[in-house]
C-alpha cells in the first residue's frame, strides 16, 4: 500500500482496524481525540462497533467485557483518563485478558495541561493500579512505528493474555507523516477457548480475577510473574544508534528520543563519542541492550519529559557501573536539542 | 403420593421452609450437618401435599418435590 | 532541508498552509512532518504548525530553530522572528501586521495578502497568496506538487475552489516577483 | 412419580457462601428458573457484581464475568455489543448499582442497552458487614449510620426503578419482593419477561427485587422477612413501572 | 492517657480525630471497613462530619473539595478502591492540597482477595495516578506507631501542603493491640491562607491544577520537585535493628518487618550476622539509612509481601555495591519466619 | 446619566477564552449578577468543572475551585460540610454531568446536599472539539455521531431535570434557555431562585441552561441561537420541574 | 439621553446584540481589534433607547448602559 | 510467652475469647496482640483469631507455631492441629467434635463444651466453659483479669451476663480438675 500522510492519532485507529480490531470504546480527551473520531467513521465500515463510554471507568470495564467475550477491542484515553482506568487495567491484567491501550500523555500532575509529556511512565510500567501486574508497553517514536506497534499488539496481547499499552505523546498524535500499513509477521496464537461466547456444549467459561483463598491467588500471581519473565526474556526491543565506540550513551524513547538522534550527531561534530539506546518496549525494560554498549562508555544521559522516571530503570540496568545523569522537562516543554546537548558537553567536560 | 427430598449438606437451618409449609410438616433436626447448621426434615410425610411452598421458599435449593 | 512554522490567527487557514506543503513534499518523495500547536490558543487566539521537509531522514520533527516563519498576523510574528534561523525567512501579512525593527540577519518579505486577495474577491485565501509568495522565494516544494495536494486535501465537492486557490497562488508569487 | 420441582440447571450444584435464609438464594433460583424455560442456558452470559453475589459466577451455570464494583452494566455492554445474539444479564446489589455503579446503569438504560439487569435491593452493603446503601431506609441503623440514617445528613433512599423509568431506553422496568410464595411466583414472572424484553431486542430491562439481609439487619430469617413487607414495600412500591407496550 | 485494646482500623480513626481530623469521606471495602465505621460513630462527638460517598472515586474528590476549604480530612480504602482514587490524588497533589489518605492493603491484582498484601507499593510511592508527583508515604509496623504517625500526618500534610498516605496491610488493619495516643510534637505550620473560605477583604482564592501554558505547568513542576527534594533532605525514617556488624541487611517494612524482626534473632542464634533495615517513610525512601550501614555487609534481602516491589528502591540505594536479593510472598500470603530463615540460610551459605 | 447595566462585581474584568457567541458567557453573568443581587460575592465558593468552562475559576471573582471531570458535585460537597454557611455552586456542561458525572449529581441531589448547579447544556462537548453527550440530539451529527446519533445504537438523550426530579433531595429544578432577550432574563430569575433555595437551607437546587455550541455545532451564532429553539426546547421542556413549595 | 459604551477589546464580533437591538443602530465596524475581530459599534447614538437588550445578550461583557 | 489459635464456627464465640485473652493480658500489663482471620469463610464457616500474650516485645504477631489450640469444631482441629509447636497443647470441643488418631507430641485435652453448657442452661456459654479449662490448663492470665477484662468487652447493659460467663468457666476449669 503506498504512503499516505496521517495525523498519528487517525494513523492510531486505521492500524488497529487493520489488526482486526473490530471493538473501540472510549471517552474523548485532548489531545486523542482523533482516535474515536476516526473509529466512530471507520468501524462501522468493517463491520465493527464504536461506543462512546460515559467514562473512562466504564470505557475499561466495556473493554473488560469485550475482550472477555474474544474481541479484539481497543481503548484509547490521556492521562488523566488512564489513571480513572486504573482498576479497570488490573482487573483486565489480572482475569488475562488481551486489549490494548492507548495513552496520548499530556502535562500533570491533576488536570496540568495538554501538551505532550512522558510523565506517565512509572505509571505504565510500574503498574499504577494496585498488585503485581505488568502491562506490555510499547514506547513508539514515530507514527510509522506506532502503526507497525499497534499492528503487533493485537498478536502480542492475545499470545501472553495480556493488556498491551502503547505510550504515545501529545505530539505523536497530533503530527502527520507519511505512513505504510505493512502486514506484520503473525504469530501463532492459541484458541481463545477460555472467552465467553455462550457454553454450547462445553463447560461455562468464567472470567474472573477473584480468588478468595489466598493461597489460590499466591498461585496465580506466581503464574503472572512467569508471564512477564517470558516477556522478559522474548521481547525487549530497542535501538542502538552510534554506540559502538560511544562514551556517552543517551537513553530516551518516544518524541525524546528523536530529538536525542539530532543531539547524536551534533555532539559528534564537535567531537564527543556520542551514541543512543532507545528503548522500544519499556516493559519489558529492554536491559538486554546494556549488556550490548561496548566497554567504551563511561557515563550515561536519560532524557525524558517527566522529572525523571525511566532514569531509575536505567540505573537499575547500569547498577552503578558508571553515574547516571538526567536531562527533563516538564509540564508539556518538550526539551530543546541545544539544552540537552549543553547538558552532554558538562558531563563529558567537566567533573559533573 | 406426593413426598419431598432434602439435600441435608446443603441445608442452612433457616427455618423458612417450615413457615411456609401449609401442613406444617417440616421441623428443625436437631442434628447438626458438616457446616454445623440443624437442618429441615419431614416427619409424616404422607401429609405432604406437593405444594412445593417449601422448595420455592428455600435460598439453598435443598428440597426435591415428587408428585 | 526546510524547517517552516506557519502562523496567525484561528480561521486565517495557516494549519491547512502547512499541511499542503507537507503533502506536497511527500509527492515529491521527500520526509515530511507536519506537527501543529495544539495549545491554549484553541478557543480563538492564535494557531501555527511546524513542516519539516527534507530529502534526509527526520530527526526531530520539533522545530526550534526554523529556516522560514509565515506570520498572518502580528502574535505570530512577534513570537517567532526571534526563532528564526539566522540567514533564515520572514515572510509576513503585510496587510495585518505593521512591521517596525526587528532582526536585520534574515530575509524580511512583506505581502499584503488580505488585499492581494481582497483584489480578487474572495478574502478567504489570503493564505495562498502567501503560499505563492513561499513557493516563490523558497523552492521548498514546486507548485505543481502544491497543485496535486490541493487537489487531495480539499474534498471533491470542494474542487470548484480550485481555480480561485491557484490564481491566489500565482498574485503571491507575481507579487513578490 | 415425577419430579415437581428440582433445582434449575442454569443453576450449578456448589453450595452458596449466603448466610441462611438470605434471599440472594431465592433470586439466583428464578434468574435460572427463566433461562431455563426460555432455553437460553447456552447462550447467555451473565455478569456477576461486586457485593454478597460475587461468587454468582460459580452459581450460574452459564458463561460468567465478574465485573469490577458498580460496572457490571458497562462489562455486559462490551459483551453485549461483541454478541448481540447472547443473552447478556447482570446480577447486582443495592450498593453496586444504586451507589458506585450509578453512572454505568443509567447509561446502560440511556442508552437501551439490550441487556437485563436483576437488581438486588437490601437496603444494606452485606458483603462488608452492613453498612448504609443509598436505599437504606430513613432510620435505618447500619454500621455507618449507627444512629440511623437521617435525612438531613444523607438525604432520602433512591427509588432505583422510578429514577431508570424516565429514560426512554428502560423499555421495562418492574419491582418486585421474594418475602413470601405468592411473590415469589410473582417475581420469577417479572424475572422471566425481563429476559423477554430483551430477546424481542427493544431495549434495556431491569428487574429491582426486594431482598433480606438477615446478617446485617441483625434479625432471624423469618423476621427479615417481616421487616421487608412492613417497612420496604411501602417506600419502594411494587409494581411494573415500564412495559415495552407503553413505549411503543 | 492508658493504653486500650484496640483494632488497628479503630485506632487509626481515633488517631485522626485526635490530631484534628474533622471530615472524613470514604467508601466501604474490606478489610478496612472499621475505619468509616469508627468515624461513622466518633466525628459527629467532636462536631465534625462523617460521610460515606457514593464511590471511592466521590471520596477521594470530597478530600479535594473540603482540603481546599482549609479543613482536616482523611480518607480510607484498599487496593481497588486506592486505584479509582488515582485521578483524584493526582489532582490533590497538583493543587498541592494537604489530606491524609490511608490504604490498607490486600491481594491483587483486580478484585483478588481480602488478605493482606504489600503490592501497592509501587503504586503509592512511583505515583500511580498520571504526572510527576509524590505522596509523602508512611508505613508503619504495628498499630501504635500507626497511631503515632497519623497523629504526625495531617501537620506534615499541611506543613508540605502534599498529601499524605499510610500504607497498612489487612493484618495491621484488622488485629488488636495495645495503644496510648500520646501528642506528637506540633510543627510550625504556615496559615492556610489560599483555602476557599469565602473572599471576604482578599482577593478571591482559587484551588486548580490547570496550567494551559505549558512554561506554567513546568514552573509548578519543579516547584513540587523541589518539595519532595525537601523531605528527601529532611523526612527519612527508618529503624536499623543489630545492623552494627550485620553481614546480611534484610530491608523489610510494615507487617513484614516484624516478621523479620524475628528472623533476625533466629539467624543470630544460627551464628549468622542478620540485622534489619526497616524503612519507615517509604517515600522519603530512607536512603540516608543504607549510608550508615557498616562495612560488614556482604548481601541485602529485601522481603516483601509482593512479587518483589521495594527491592528496586533498595537496588536503587545499594547502586551494586552489593547483591540485593528478594524473598516475596504474594495474594494475601504472609511469609512465615521458617522460609524467611530459609532463604537467608541459602544466601549467607551458598553461592546464590 | 446612571449605569443602568454594566458587568456584575462577582465577575473578574478577565477576558473570556469563549468563542463569538458562545452563550456560556451570558450563562457566566447571570450567575454574577445573582450573586450580586443576593450580596454573597464573599461568602460564595464556586466549583469549576472541566469543559470550555475550565477557567470559570478565572472570570467568577469569589473563592474557586476547579475539579476533575464530572466531579464538581463531590467537591462542592467537601466544601459545603466544611463550610455549611457559604454558598457553594457547581458550573457544569452536559459532557461533565451527564456523562462521566452521573454518579455524583445524581448522589449530591439524592444527598439533598444544599448546594446550588448551573448545568450548562449545549448538546455537544465544546471543549474536546464537538464529540456526541449524552444529550446530543437524535440525528445530530458530532465528531463521534458523524453520521447522526443513531437512536438505535446509542440510546435517547438523557433529560437531566426530569431524571433528577425523582429524587426528593433535588428540592428545585428548573430547565431554562438564553436563546433571546426575555429568556435571558427568565433564566435569570431561576438562577437566583436556585440560590435562595440552597440559602434557605431546603436542599438541593440546580438549574439546567439551554446553551449553544456556534464553533462545534459549525453554525454562526445567530443561527446557533435558532437552532437552540428550533430543535433543543421541543425535546427540552422549558420550565419549573420542581419547587421548594412542592416538596414541603 | 441613554447611552452604550463598548469595550472594543473585549468585543468577539458574533453580532449578537446587532440582532436584538429594537432601533437597529448596532453595526460592525471593519476595523478588527487586537484580537482580529470586527467590533460591534453604534453610530446613531441619540437613536438609543437604553433598553439594554444589547447587554443583556452579549456573552462578553463588552456593553455599558447608561441612562 | 504464650501462642495461641483459637478457632470454630462463626457463632460460637472464638473471636471474643481470645479477644478476652488478650484484654487479661493487658491488664495484667504483658503485651499483646490479637489479629482475626477474616477470611473467605465470613458468610457462615468458621472462623479464627491468634493471640499472643508475653512479657517480652511481641516480635511477629501472626502465628505460625502456636503453643495452644482451642477447637471448638471438627474442620478447626483438622486445619490447627499439625500447626502445633511440639510439646503444645490442643483443647477441643469432645461436644461436636469426635477425635481419632492425631498427633501424639502434644497434649490434648477434649471438653464436651456444649454439653456442660446445655447442663448449665445457656448453650452459648460454651465458649466460656472452654476458656475455663484453658486457664485451668496453661495459666497464661489470671482467672481475675478474664473476670476484669469480661466487664470490659461486655457492654454495660449486658453485665447481668457476668454471672453465667463466671459459672460457665469454673465448670470447664473443674471439668478437667
Ligand atoms: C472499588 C470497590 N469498592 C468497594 C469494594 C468493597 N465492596 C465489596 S461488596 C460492597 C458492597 C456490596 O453491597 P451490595 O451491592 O448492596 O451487595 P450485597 O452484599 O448487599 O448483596 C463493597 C462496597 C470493592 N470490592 N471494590
Ligand atoms: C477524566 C477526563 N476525561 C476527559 C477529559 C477531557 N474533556 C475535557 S472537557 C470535556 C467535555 C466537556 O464537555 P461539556 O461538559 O459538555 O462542556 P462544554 O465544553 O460543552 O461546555 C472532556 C471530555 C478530561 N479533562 N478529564
Ligand atoms: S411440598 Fe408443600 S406440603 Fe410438602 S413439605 Fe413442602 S410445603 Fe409442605
Ligand atoms: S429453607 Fe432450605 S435451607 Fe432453610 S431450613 Fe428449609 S431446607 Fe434448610
Ligand atoms: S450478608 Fe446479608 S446479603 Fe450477604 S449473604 Fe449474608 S444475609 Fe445475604
Ligand atoms: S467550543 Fe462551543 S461551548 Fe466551547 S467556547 Fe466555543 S462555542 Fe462555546
Ligand atoms: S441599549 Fe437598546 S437601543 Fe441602545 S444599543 Fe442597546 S439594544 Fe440598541
Ligand atoms: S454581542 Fe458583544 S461580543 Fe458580540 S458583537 Fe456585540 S458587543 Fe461584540
Ligand atoms: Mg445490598
Ligand atoms: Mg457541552
Amino acid at each position: 500500500m503506498a504512503k499516505q500522510l496521517m495525523k498519528g492519532n487517525e494513523a492510531i485507529g486505521e492500524a488497529a482496524v487493520q489488526a482486526g480490531c473490530r471493538y473501540f470504546f472510549g471517552y474523548p480527551i485532548t489531545p486523542q481525540n482523533e482516535v474515536p473520531e476516526y473509529m466512530s467513521r471507520r468501524l462501522p465500515e468493517v463491520g465493527g462497533v464504536f461506543l462512546q463510554a460515559e467514562s473512562e471507568v466504564a470505557a475499561i470495564n466495556m473493554v473488560y467485557g469485550a475482550a472477555g467475550a474474544g474481541a479484539r477491542v481497543m481503548t484509547s484515553s490521556s492521562s488523566p483518563g488512564i489513571s480513572l482506568k486504573q482498576e479497570g487495567i488490573s482487573y483486565i491484567a489480572g482475569s488475562e485478558l488481551p486489549c490494548v491501550i492507548i495513552n496520548i500523555i499530556r502535562g500533570g500532575p491533576g488536570l496540568g495541561g495538554i501538551q505532550p509529556a512522558q510523565s506517565d511512565y512509572f505509571q505504565a510500567t510500574k503498574g499504577g493500579g494496585h498488585g503485581d501486574y505488568n502491562l506490555f508497553v510499547f514506547a513508539p517514536a514515530s507514527v510509522q512505528e506506532m502503526v507497525d506497534l499497534i499492528m503487533e499488539s493485537f498478536d502480542i496481547a492475545d499470545y501472553y493474555r495480556n493488556p498491551v499499552m502503547i505510550m504515545g505523546d501529545g505530539t505523536l498524535g497530533q503530527m502527520m507523516e507519511p505512513v505504510e500499513f505493512k502486514p506484520v509477521k503473525k504469530r501463532d496464537l492459541p484458541p481463545k477457548d477460555w472467552a465467553t461466547t455462550g457454553c454450547v456444549g462445553r463447560e461455562h467459561n468464567i472470567i474472573n480475577s477473584l480468588a478468595l483463598v489466598a493461597e489460590n491467588l499466591e498461585r496465580h500471581n506466581w503464574k503472572l510473574q512467569e508471564k512477564y519473565k517470558q516477556m522478559k526474556e522474548n521481547e525487549q526491543r530497542w535501538e542502538l544508534y552510534k554506540t559502538e565506540d560511544a562514551e556517552l550513551v543517551m537513553v530516551a524513547y518516544g518524541t525524546t528520543a528523536r530529538i536525542v538522534k539530532s543531539v547524536v550527531n551534533k555532539l559528534r561534530e564537535q567531537g564527543i563519542k556520542a551514541g543512543l539506546l532507545r528503548p522500544i518496549t519499556i516493559f519489558p525494560y529492554p536491559e538486554k541492550a546494556f549488556a550490548l554498549l561496548p566497554d567504551s562508555v563511561k557515563a550515561f544521559l536519560t532524557v525524558e519529559m517527566s522529572a525523571g522516571q525511566m532514569v531509575q530503570d536505567v540505573r537499575l540496568a547500569v547498577n552503578g557501573k558508571c553515574p547516571v545523569h538526567f536531562c527533563g522537562r516538564t509540564g508539556g516543554i518538550i526539551p530543546t536539542p541545544a539544552e540537552i546537548t549543553k547538558v552532554a558537553m558538562e558531563i563529558m567536560g567537566g567533573e559533573r | 403420593m406426593p413426598k419431598v427430598e432434602f439435600d441435608r449438606e446443603r441445608c442452612k437451618g433457616c427455618e423458612l421452609c417450615v413457615s411456609v409449609c401449609p401442613t406444617k410438616i417440616i421441623l428443625m433436626d436437631e442434628k447438626i450437618n458438616k457446616k454445623g447448621y440443624k437442618v429441615a426434615t419431614v416427619h409424616e410425610m404422607d401429609k405432604c401435599i406437593g405444594c412445593a411452598s417449601c422448595a420455592r421458599t428455600c435460598p439453598d435449593t435443598v428440597i426435591k418435590v415428587y408428585k | 532541508m526546510a524547517e517552516m512554522i506557519f502562523a496567525g490567527f484561528g480561521g486565517q487557514g495557516v494549519m491547512s498552509m502547512g499541511m499542503m506543503v507537507a503533502y506536497a513534499g511527500m509527492i515529491e518523495e521527500k520526509n515530511v512532518s507536519w506537527i501543529p500547536s495544539y495549545g491554549p490558543e484553541m478557543r480563538g487566539g492564535t494557531a501555527n504548525c511546524a513542516v519539516v521537509v527534507t530529502a534526509d531522514e527526520i530527526g526531530s520533527p520539533i522545530i526550534t530553530e526554523p529556516d522560514v516563519v509565515v506570520a498572518m498576523n502580528l502574535p505570530s510574528m512577534t513570537k517567532f522572528e526571534p526563532m528564526l534561523k539566522p540567514g533564515g525567512m520572514l515572510i509576513y501579512n503585510s496587510s495585518l501586521i505593521e512591521r517596525e525593527g526587528g532582526r536585520d540577519d534574515i530575509t524580511v518579505i512583506a505581502v499584503p495578502a488580505n488585499d492581494l486577495a481582497s483584489e480578487l474577491g474572495n478574502t478567504r485565501v489570503a493564505n495562498m497568496i502567501v503560499m505563492g509568495t513561499l513557493l516563490a522565494k523558497t523552492k521548498v516544494v514546486g507548485i505543481d506538487s502544491i497543485k496535486k495536494a490541493l487537489r487531495q486535501v480539499l474534498p471533491v465537492h470542494r474542487h470548484d475552489l480550485l481555480g480561485v486557490n491557484e490564481d491566489a497562488m500565482k498574485r503571491g508569487a507575481e507579487y513578490v516577483k | 412419580m415425577q419430579v415437581v420441582f428440582q433445582r434449575p440447571s442454569a443453576l450449578s450444584d456448589k453450595h452458596t457462601h449466603y448466610c441462611p435464609g438470605c434471599t440472594h438464594g431465592i433470586i439466583h433460583r428464578l434468574v435460572a428458573e427463566a433461562i431455563d424455560e426460555l432455553d437460553v442456558r447456552e447462550k447467555t452470559i451473565g455478569v456477576a457484581s461486586v457485593g454478597c453475589s460475587v461468587l454468582a459466577y460459580e452459581y450460574f451455570n452459564c458463561d460468567m464475568q465478574q465485573a469490577a464494583h458498580g460496572r457490571a452494566p458497562a462489562v455486559a455492554t462490551g459483551i453485549k455489543r461483541v454478541h448481540p445474539d447472547k443473552v447478556v444479564f447482570t446480577y447486582q446489589g443495592d450498593g453496586d448499582l444504586a451507589s458506585i455503579g450509578m453512572a454505568e446503569i443509567v447509561h446502560a438504560a440511556a442508552r437501551g442497552e439490550k441487556i437485563t439487569t436483576i437488581f438486588v435491593n437490601n437496603t444494606i452493603y452485606g458483603m462488608t458487614g452492613g453498612q448504609m446503601a443509598p436505599t437504606s431506609l430513613v432510620g435505618q441503623k447500619t454500621t455507618t449510620s449507627p444512629f440511623g440514617r437521617k435525612a438531613e445528613h444523607c438525604g432520602y433512599p433512591i427509588k432505583i426503578a422510578e429514577l431508570l423509568s424516565t429514560l426512554q431506553g428502560a423499555v421495562s422496568v418492574a419491582r418486585v419482593s421474594v418475602h413470601d410464595v405468592p411473590n415469589i411466583i410473582k417475581a420469577k414472572k417479572a424475572i422471566k419477561k425481563a429476559f423477554e424484553v430483551q430477546l424481542s431486542g427493544a431495549g434495556f430491562s431491569i428487574v429491582e427485587v426486594l431482598s433480606t439481609c438477615p446478617t446485617n439487619w441483625g434479625k432471624p430469617p423469618l423476621e427479615a422477612l417481616k421487616w421487608l413487607k412492613e417497612n420496604m414495600i411501602p417506600y419502594y412500591p411494587l409494581g411494573e413501572y415500564r412495559t415495552p407496550e407503553e413505549v411503543k
